[in-house]
């Protein structure tokens, strides 16, 4: 069960969403229509809150690449804020550190 | 690794819809065993990873079945995961098939593939390291 | 009953230590099902006593494995228990036995044992009512 | 996992038990020793506090009844407060409601 929230403000510069539960291979495509359409063409960076994220797995991981895809065309990132210690090792493991800009916690 | 002391088999469909329940089954045996907070969560991830990869298959004749096998020992555990008739290709083609050796591989304490008719996925986790 | 859409099967030993395990799995089979919380309580109470029932025989020749298959349907789902060469009198023998068969009756829509050598066990939980 | 705390108070007139978590057959062992030791003789009333009390099983509910037999040889009684709405349940099916005394919810 995941759950996501978007701060819904069309005039901000980025988008902010909430990730919330567990993303596995059978949330996987909810979270990636979801989440596919809160970035749309990319045209903005995102910001993911992930205090509250508890397990994600590589199918996970992938639909967040493919996300970043569609940002670095337009030049843009995504930030990834409050992640917990056992995810923020799947993303240390897969390199996916060095793609992402994680931000450091508190 | 000595004898194990316990088995505890499950049999289920290759179902996205079952992988958290492996999850859960999982957590529950390696709650017992006494690994640590920190290290149950690992090896749900690696568990569910090798799942995940099984699901992934897309045989001809639609679903299958496949079995998970945990040996319990003193000193940690084993996960044996059986699929009929697979290929080794299949199980962790592409480049997500090699990001969940990677996570599996960096998570648990030995991880091999032994394709021979059935592929078996073999995975270890000890106590205390 | 219409036919099962998917079965989970578990093979387990006969050791009181898992009977944790189970109902951690059962309550993961009967949420995803869509029981309620309360009928959820009342599935992991019924499937405790029967392997509580299994725990409590105590044979020649040391600790047993016994199986348990969970049979899903659209409309509820049935568990069945198959223990080897029991008899049914060792397993719900007894004023202890007879509460268990009291209880898993009460909150189960069906329930019975069949005896043929192996005896198994089965109950019946529909959703919705 | 289970745990229970008792009310240490030598000259009361009843023994207070809180009750914790789940009692099953792998915990009964561990519950009917400490139970018992509480109780002791059963000279004293017993009051059994379960708001807390998850889960029952009959091995369980089987000690309880042995705790209420020593306590009936000195005409004392086993009071149960608080007891959750699925366990109740388990106390009506066996009957047992008739035999401890349950003090209804608040
Ligand atoms: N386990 C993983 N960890 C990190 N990134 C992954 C993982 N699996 C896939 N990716 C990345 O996600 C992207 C998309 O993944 P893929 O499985 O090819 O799905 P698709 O291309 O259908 O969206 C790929 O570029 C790959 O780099
Ligand atoms: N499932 C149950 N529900 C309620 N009471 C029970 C149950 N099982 C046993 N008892 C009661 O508990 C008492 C002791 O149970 P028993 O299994 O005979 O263990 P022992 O006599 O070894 O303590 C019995 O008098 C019986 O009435």
């Amino acid at each position: 069960m995941f759950k996501m929230m978007m701060d819904n403000n069309a005039q901000a510069e980025r988008i902010v969403i909430t990730l919330q539960g567990e993303i596995d291979i059978s949330s996987a495509p909810e979270f990636k229509a979801e989440l596919y359409e809160m970035v749309g063409d990319g045209q903005k960076d995102i910001a993911l809150y992930c205090s509250d994220l508890s397990y994600i797995d590589s199918t996970g991981l992938g639909i967040l690449v493919g996300a970043l895809k569609r940002v670095k065309s337009h030049q843009k990132n995504v930030y990834i804020y409050q992640l917990r210690e056992n995810i923020r090792k799947l993303f240390h493991i897969t390199g996916l550190d060095r793609v992402f800009i994680l931000e450091e916690p508190v | 690794m000595n004898r194990a002391y316990d088995e505890i088999k499950i049999h289920l469909p290759q179902k996205a819809d079952y992988v958290s329940l492996i999850r859960l089954s999982v957590s529950g045996i390696a709650s017992k065993l006494g690994f640590d907070i920190d290290t149950i969560e690992d090896i749900k991830v690696a568990v569910s990873e090798v799942c995940n990869r099984i699901i992934s298959i897309k045989p001809d004749d639609g679903e299958f079945n496949y079995d998970i096998t945990f040996h319990l020992f003193e000193t940690g555990f084993k996960a044996m995961f059986t699929v009929n008739n697979a290929l080794r290709r299949q199980l962790f083609e592409g480049e997500s098939g090699e990001f969940a050796k990677a996570i599996i591989s960096s998570l648990m304490d030995s991880f091999e593939i032994t394709c021979n008719g059935d592929c078996v996925i073999t995975m270890v986790k000890n106590l205390g390291d």
